[in-house]
């Protein structure tokens, strides 16, 4: 059994790296296509977001709100309900916030963290809607959610415009926000703020909380069989709750950090899609938090080398979703190369099981 | 060779080192058929008539775009200019000017804050929309009752626009006050589709208030702009574009729709950035200063081309000149969303049903 | 490797087969089976042995890394069970394999479709189901929906299905495992009638007595290896069981009188009606102590699961009382039932008892993880659990490659050991086993009857709950019979009962006055 | 308040009803269709945009309908087909999948326009053709109703005329019992010799093609050139459709209507003074209140076994 285990082990490894560089012979095989020089293009994308502070920043900057909607989601789905709310969660979440951080006058250790709450708690109730829904209503959470994106897109918008619009600002943004709500940076020449802490602190307390604490424990045990919980003594409907308020409530914190890092006043006119970004990487994370800053950091660095790629050369800057796209579908098969998997394993058995006989024969 | 509208690419480069470059930077992306494709076809005259190397830099509206591409563009010194603009890049070209008071700045369509900081890198363009948005309203008051084919007896006119800000909101107004200069009694129905992609929600849009009687409807949503302008054939009326002039661009490729589309309110930022570009190329530019262009400086003006001569008839034209004249000597002042607050900008959207 | 045989006499042969699954396990090893035409053959052996395994790749849904098929005679390939059909090989597989929302025609004729013009003809698919119905006389609504059948007809359905694709032989992996012993008779004289017809047919069971009453030659499985071919008749129930598990198994249980003491459980007058309105649970009332098993014996569906869901608070009461030490339990939630010392083994492990992707030490816990026990510092103490899960899987002898093995890799006899050790081991005080060794081999049903009769020494109350009457005679102390709903007899004592009595009483033919039910309920 | 009733109760708005409904019936019966086969696909947003594409593209350079119709159903269905080759075959998660073939038709199509016409935005520099709105003989003289019926594209009579096919493909033909016996229980499929995957590769490849169709209206009948994201969510409509029409072909046709509806209310309302944001939120908030209303008898449908399986 032992040299199964080695097996899979190798597998997983080996199937991430033969995806990955399938789905970059697909970009290259495209890159051809446009560009004058694919392969200049190709190392712009690949070496590119690493050749200098800035662009390394620019990575950590786009990966710090994928953490804490990331994490959100690999809770929310951990107890099976698919709960595509992460995205409307963080929106509203960063409207909340930036309510609180434009109206309200506050001592800056507090304001932030006043202002990050009230992201959270915004995004606990809108995650929480489809999880209430479900459960009294029996409506199927992958549709509402994704109904309710989009009511959140315009309430917040409606908010932005009639509450806190910035007259002056000249375009639909919320006024700036007080000095004292913004998250300090943390390197200079880069954007990276102290979200990053919190998103990491955050990723940590989602590994503890979801891998290691009891609560956690009865999460996954809800997501992979309810009728099981149920006849164990969990109280399903309260943790299926609690799971969803949870997950929504990190979403919302997202939204609100990067709010507070990233802008001085509140300016999104759409979804930004950090919250289905957050679905994509908590899948291939398999839901486990410890996973999400690598799958995250994976995202973030395809989506940074292809902006990168596509100031630099001549390649349209829509081949980033393409390659994106591309990369994902691929990282994601499990079943790639199972066949070839399925043969080493048999042959391993085999072999063991015949140098066993061997030595039994052997011993008589 | 020409390069296409919606293409990034820079024009022919043979001997690349010595040209001067340009960088653009779009806050959304090409293609729009309307706000961003004229921006980049004002630099692309200019680099052909001025041999110069271009290229632009979409963001697709994506803030977390926006500090990195300025940064770069600015450190790398490989820019002799970078021509940035909107109000969403506003901020983060600020920042960047004062961090690299070496690299010159032309800022499109919104206006710096001269007077906080230290910009003696940047000049700011902008064209008053509200102005222009005033002759469309005029316009389509006159026509209402006109009696021209796709008008009808009653006097409402239409306006459909993307996502309700303050760009949008200050082409309405203009758009409204135009309308009540030349007959207060004129209903102006205005509907937002909500984002600028969902074309065809732009042309049920402009179904709605063609069947609730309007009979012009103006179009102001970016890519979804085209849908109301294709409701105006199938519906039978008529129609006003934004920034490109429609009619002459769909002349070829949909021919019918051209015939119902009156004018375009022309934001001639096309113009306005290339004098600049050309300023600099001669060494003429004056740094630190906003630009703001209405009529009088040619910033804006009504598409006038033969669809313009056909179906509009010749006194209006005449009375439209006549406001035009008047906006440009400032006996009318025609007043601005930009600055006003959400109950000011109400106030005057309520007018408007009366 | 094999000496001469006269291998014509044989419909079937399947020579040297090894099948290893993706995780690297070989469930079949250099496996031979020779079936001859018109028997009856037994697959048996212990859960995980294999059986299933082998029975899967005869009828195409596994391929096997090494060996070959002959049929009649002749090598045959079976790529898929398209190809197994075509051949005349079809299989009743241990779980059903029907399609719930589909009328039984439907299912019937699901991948052979009669088409008119391109279109399905729902006629003659229930014209066919009709005419094969009545050839073999297994009577069943065409046009009823599979799942408001009882089991016993949709297993019907199951050996209609693969009869109507014209098959010589059939696989019957477990038929009876959820069959009453009425249904599990009646399918006997099916089978027995599809053998005078020259049907071929390998049945599999755990259920000595079975073999023993219906087939002719058996093969054993242990390990995914044969350990021995033979003719039933030369054997006892005993010897198969040797074969099987490779020692003496005791058929019989071995236990002391009973010595019971204060009561435990009181139930007065339960009534549960299902959304039909139809009673259920029909005003059942009964008493159990410390230190005494109470059996109910009865045909599955006569309200036996809903009385065990009601007690343990899966299904909410609606009229009647459930006292536990005097203390109602009625409507208070399922952990502080399980906290007052209420053990619960499922009926049905698979959608109760476990979760089939979690380790064994994750289901092991599931009853008392929030404990302070099994936490500290706010998270699960993983090394107090690591101990708990080794040592019961030690001490209920869990055939797993740890206690992170996942409970899907494990047989169903394993995972049946893996809730018992859950449920005995939380100091219950009240213990209700329903069905607790269905569809497990004798090897592991001895161990699991015995761990009930030891607690019950210890002085827990036991509720036990059996479709198998052996089972619940011998290890009951008191017994109670219930048809429809209701509670149709009591015997205080089960020492001289015998089956043919209950049985009796289970299908109406006798009845007890309500006096003498009444002395199961004391204070 | 006024006109707004006018416009309400005039035959225009039921006629707009059906344009606007026309692509959400097609969505609608993809997603049920594919649902039926136990597949849950959210890839449909990516499907349509490259139909759509793919009808501009086709039309314009061969200045024949049908070609732009094939290419379109073309590209809309290697979509499907991807879809199902990674989920089904080399079984990656539904969800994600489905997220990353969306972000590849919003990008996908653009970079594919702009490689064929170096237009970024919209089609409009290419000639493309349109499928053009009929009248139906008899009906069209049949007052109110014939305003209400006639004179829509060929389309949208397509669309209804699917309704009727797909509910005869799935409760009247071999394959529709076999994708909804796979989508109900697989094994039980299986042993009886069904493929699975290849009966919901099938299921999904009609889903395709039902999308594709949906697609082509919307760059060749509802509008005559293509543009950017220009699905807006439409994709996503058409699967809480389905959704609320309980995998039955007749509830999910009249699931889309009432969509459509509440689109064109909204539209009209539009000129009520209320602000527009509450408007555009209205098609969403009839969804959300649908759901619930008929939650309960999703309880029976399989698709949540699906979900388990993600
Ligand atoms: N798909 C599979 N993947 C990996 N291992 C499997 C698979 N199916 C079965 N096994 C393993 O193969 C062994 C034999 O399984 P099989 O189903 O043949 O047993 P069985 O004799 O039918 O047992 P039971 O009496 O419990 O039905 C089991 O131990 C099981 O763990
Ligand atoms: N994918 C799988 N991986 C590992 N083991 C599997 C898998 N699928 C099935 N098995 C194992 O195969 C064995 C046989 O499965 P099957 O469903 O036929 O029988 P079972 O329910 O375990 O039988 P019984 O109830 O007689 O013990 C079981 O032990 C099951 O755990
Ligand atoms: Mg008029
Ligand atoms: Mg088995």
């Amino acid at each position: 059994m032992n040299k199964v285990m080695k097996i899979e082990n190798q597998f997983k490894v080996i199937r991430i790296a033969f995806s990955i560089a399938i789905a970059l012979a697909i970009a290259f095989l495209i890159i051809s296509f446009v560009s004058d020089d694919p392969l200049y293009t190709m190392y712009n994308f690949i070496i590119g977001p690493f050749t200098s502070i800035n662009r390394i920043g620019n990575i950590i900057e786009v990966m710090t709100p994928l953490l804490f909607t990331a994490v959100g989601v690999c809770i929310m789905y951990s107890a099976n309900m698919i709960n595509m709310a992460s995205e409307g969660a963080f929106f509203l979440g960063g409207v909340a916030t930036a309510y609180v951080a434009v109206t309200y006058t506050m001592p800056s250790g507090i304001h932030p963290i006043i202002s990050i709450l009230a992201g959270g708690i915004v995004g606990a109730i809108v995650c929480g809607i489809p999880a209430i829904m479900h459960i009294k209503f029996n409506a199927l959470p992958v549709v509402s959610s994704l109904m309710i994106n989009y009511v959140c897109l315009y309430l917040g918008l409606f908010i932005v415009n009639y509450v806190i619009r910035d007259p002056q600002a000249g375009y639909m943004a919320s006024y700036k926000f007080a000095k004292t709500a913004i998250l300090p940076e943390l390197f200079s020449k880069t954007n990276v703020h102290l979200g990053l802490i919190i998103g990491l602190a955050v990723v940590v307390f989602g590994y503890y909380f979801l891998m290691r604490s009891k609560w956690g424990y009865s999460i996954r045990m809800i997501g992979k069989n309810t009728s099981f919980a149920k006849y164990s003594g969990m109280n399903v409907t309260a943790i299926l709750l609690s799971c969803q308020l949870i997950g929504g409530f990190i979403a919302g914190i997202g939204g609100a950090v990067e709010q507070l890092g990233m802008y001085n006043r509140f300016q999104y006119q759409k979804l930004p899609g950090h919250g289905f970004d957050g679905v994509m990487i908590a899948i291939l994370a398999r839901y486990n938090p410890k996973f999400v800053p690598l799958a995250s950091f994976f995202l973030a660095y395809i989506r940074v080398g292809a902006d990168v790629m596509a100031r630099t050369s001549d390649v349209p800057v829509e081949i980033v979703s393409i390659i994106q796209a591309v990369i994902i579908i691929f990282v994601a098969s499990e079943r790639f190369l199972e066949g070839w998997k399925y043969r080493r394993i048999v042959k391993a058995t085999k072999d063991t099981h015949a140098e066993a006989e061997k030595q039994v024969v052997g011993e008589a | 060779a020409t390069p296409k509208d919606g293409g990034n690419s820079s024009t022919d480069t043979n001997s690349g080192k010595d040209k001067t470059k340009v960088a653009v930077v779009i806050n959304t992306n090409l293609g729009d058929k309307a706000f961003s494709d004229l921006v980049w076809s004002g630099v692309t005259r200019a680099a052909e008539d001025l041999d110069l190397e271009v290229k632009a830099f979409e963001l697709l509206g994506d803030a977390t775009r926006q500090e990195p591409t300025l940064t770069e563009l600015s450190e790398s010194g490989e820019w002799d200019l970078v021509v940035s603009g909107t109000f969403n890049l506003k901020e983060a070209t600020q920042d960047a000017a004062l961090e690299f008071p070496e690299q010159k700045f032309i800022v499109y369509d919104t206006e710096v804050d001269f007077a906080e900081d230290d910009y003696s890198n940047v000049v700011s363009v902008m064209s008053k929309q509200n102005e222009g948005s005033f002759l469309a309203g005029a316009l389509a008051a006159m026509l209402t009752s006109s009696g021209i084919e796709g008008t009808n007896e009653e006097k409402v006119i239409g306006f459909v626009g993307g996502g309700e800000n303050s760009a949008i909101n200050d082409f309405l107004v203009g758009y409204i006050e135009g309308a009540k200069y030349v007959d207060p009694e004129v209903k102006v129905l205005y509907s937002y589709i909500g984002d600028f992609t969902n074309t065809a929600k732009g042309k049920e849009l402009a179904l709605a208030q063609y069947q609730q009687g309007a009979d012009i409807v103006f179009a102001v949503a970016g890519s979804a702009s085209l849908g109301a302008l294709n409701a105006s054939k199938e519906a039978g009326r008529l129609a006003i574009g934004v920034d490109q002039d429609h009619a002459l661009n769909l002349e070829e490729t949909d021919p019918e729709t051209s015939k119902h589309i009156v004018t375009s309110v022309m934001k001639n930022l096309d113009v306005l950035i290339y004098d600049k570009i050309a300023e600099y190329v001669n060494g003429e530019i004056e740094w630190g200063k906003h630009i703001g262009a209405g009529l009088a400086e040619n910033g804006m003006s009504l598409a006038d081309n033969k669809y313009y001569r056909e179906i509009v008839p010749a006194e209006i034209i005449e009375k439209v000149e006549e406001i035009t004249e008047k906006v440009k000597s400032g006996e009318i002042e025609v007043p601005t969303a930009i600055g006003m607050s959400t109950e000011e900008v109400e106030a005057i959207k309520a007018k408007a049903s009366k | 490797m094999n000496k001469v045989i006269d291998n014509t006499e044989y419909i079937l042969r399947m020579e040297n087969i090894t099948k290893i699954y993706g995780n690297g396990f070989m469930a079949n090893k250099n496996v031979n089976l020779r079936v001859k035409k018109g028997e009856i053959h037994a697959l048996i052996g212990e859960n995980g042995a294999g059986k299933s395994t082998l029975m899967k790749v005869l009828f195409g849904q596994e391929q096997p890394e090494e060996g070959k098929i002959f049929y009649k005679g002749e090598e045959i390939k079976i790529t898929n069970p398209l190809v197994a059909l075509a051949h005349g090989i079809g299989m009743v597989h241990q779980h059903f394999m029907l399609v719930p929302s589909l009328t039984v025609a439907e299912n019937m004729v699901l991948g052979i479709e009669p088409k008119n013009k391109g279109f399905f003809n729902y006629q003659e698919a229930v014209r066919l189901t009709e005419e094969v119905s009545k050839k073999y006389n297994l009577p069943i609504d065409p046009r009823a929906k599979v799942k408001d059948l009882p089991v016993g007809y949709k297993q019907r359905v199951e050996i209609l299905k693969i009869l109507l694709r014209g098959v010589e032989v059939l696989i019957l992996d477990e038929p009876t495992a959820v069959l009453t012993p009425q249904e599990t008779e009646e399918l006997f004289v099916q089978l027995r009638e599809l053998k005078k017809q020259g049907y071929t047919i390998i049945f599999i069971s755990h259920k000595l007595n079975e073999i023993k009453a219906l087939c002719d030659n058996l093969t054993v499985l242990r390990n995914g290896r044969v350990t021995g071919t033979a003719k039933v008749a030369d054997l006892t129930e005993q010897d198969i069981s040797r074969l099987m598990v490779g020692r003496d198994v005791m058929l019989t249980i071995d236990k002391e009188e009973a010595k019971p003491k204060k009561t435990v459980l009181k139930v007065r007058n339960l009534t549960y009606k299902n959304s039909d309105n139809k009673a259920i649970v029909n005003n059942v009332s009964f008493s159990i102590r410390e230190g005494e098993i109470l059996g109910i014996a009865g045909v599955e569906g006569n309200g036996q699961r809903e009385i065990s869901s009601l007690i343990t608070g899966l299904i909410e009461n609606q009229s009647g009382e459930i006292k536990l030490f005097d203390e109602d339990i009625t409507n208070i939630s399922i952990r502080k039932i399980r906290e007052k010392g209420v053990a619960h083994i499922s009926e049905d492990r698979m959608t109760y008892g476990t979760v089939a992707d979690a380790s064994v030490e994750e289901n092991i816990i599931s009853d008392r993880y929030y404990k302070d026990d099994y936490n500290k510092y706010g998270l699960l103490d993983k090394k107090k659990i690591a101990e708990l899960s080794n040592e019961l899987i030690k001490e209920y002898r869990v055939k797993c490659d740890s206690k992170d093995a996942e409970i899907r890799t494990l047989s169903g006899g394993n995972i049946q050991k893996v809730v018992a050790a859950r449920e005995f081991t939380s100091n219950p005080k009240l213990i209700i086993a329903n069905q607790p060794t269905r569809g497990i081999d004798v090897g592991a049903s001895e161990f699991i009857r015995k761990k009930l009769v030891s607690l019950r020494d210890e002085g827990a109350a036991i509720l036990l709950i059996s479709a198998d009457l052996t089972e619940v005679i011998t290890v009951s102390d008191s017994l109670l019979v219930m048809s429809e709903g209701k509670i149709v007899a009591y015997f205080e004592d089960t020492k001289n009962l015998t089956e043919e009595t209950v049985g009796e009483y289970m299908l109406g033919i006798k009845k007890q006055t309500a006096e003498e039910i009444g002395g199961v309920c004391y204070e | 308040m006024e006109i707004i009733l006018d416009s309400i109760f005039s035959t225009e708005f039921f006629f707009s009803v059906l344009r606007v409904a026309t692509p959400l019936i097609f969505v609608s019966l993809a997603a049920l269709v594919v649902k039926n086969g136990g597949v849950m696909c959210i890839a449909f947003e990516g499907m349509m945009l490259f139909s759509a594409l793919g009808a501009v593209i086709g039309s314009a350079f061969s200045q024949s309908r049908l070609v732009g119709i094939l290419v379109g159903l073309l590209l809309g269905m290697s979509i499907s087909a991807i879809f199902a080759y990674f989920v089904l075959v080399l079984n990656s998660n539904g969800v994600l999948t489905g997220l990353a073939l969306n972000i590849l038709g919003s990008g996908g199509t653009v970079f594919m326009l702009y490689l064929i016409s170096g237009d970024k935005g919209s089609s409009t520099a290419l000639k493309s053709l349109i499928i053009p709105n009929v009248d139906i003989p008899i009906i069209k003289d049949i007052p109110v109703i014939g305003e209400i019926l006639s004179g829509h594209n060929i389309l949208t009579y397509v669309a209804l005329i699917t309704v009727v096919v797909v509910y005869i493909l799935i409760n009247k033909t071999p394959l529709g019992l076999r994708i909804r016996s796979v989508g109900e229980n697989p094994h039980a499929a299986e042993s009886v010799g069904i493929k699975v995957i290849k009966t919901k590769f099938i299921a999904l490849m009609i889903g395709g093609f039902i999308a594709s169709l949906g697609g082509i209206y919307m760059s060749m009948g509802y509008l005559p050139f293509f543009t950017r994201d220009m699905m807006a969510g439409r994709g996503f409509m058409g699967i809480a459709a389905s959704n609320l029409g309980g995998g039955l072909t007749i509830p999910t046709f009249a699931a889309a209507l009432l969509f459509g509806s509440a689109e064109a209310l909204s539209n009209i309302m539009q000129s009520l003074r209320l602000p527009s944001e509450f408007m555009q939120m209205v098609p969403y908030i009839v969804t959300l209140i649908g759901l619930m209303l008929v939650g309960g008898n999703n309880k029976k449908l399989t698709f949540k076994k699906e979900e388990k399986n993600e």
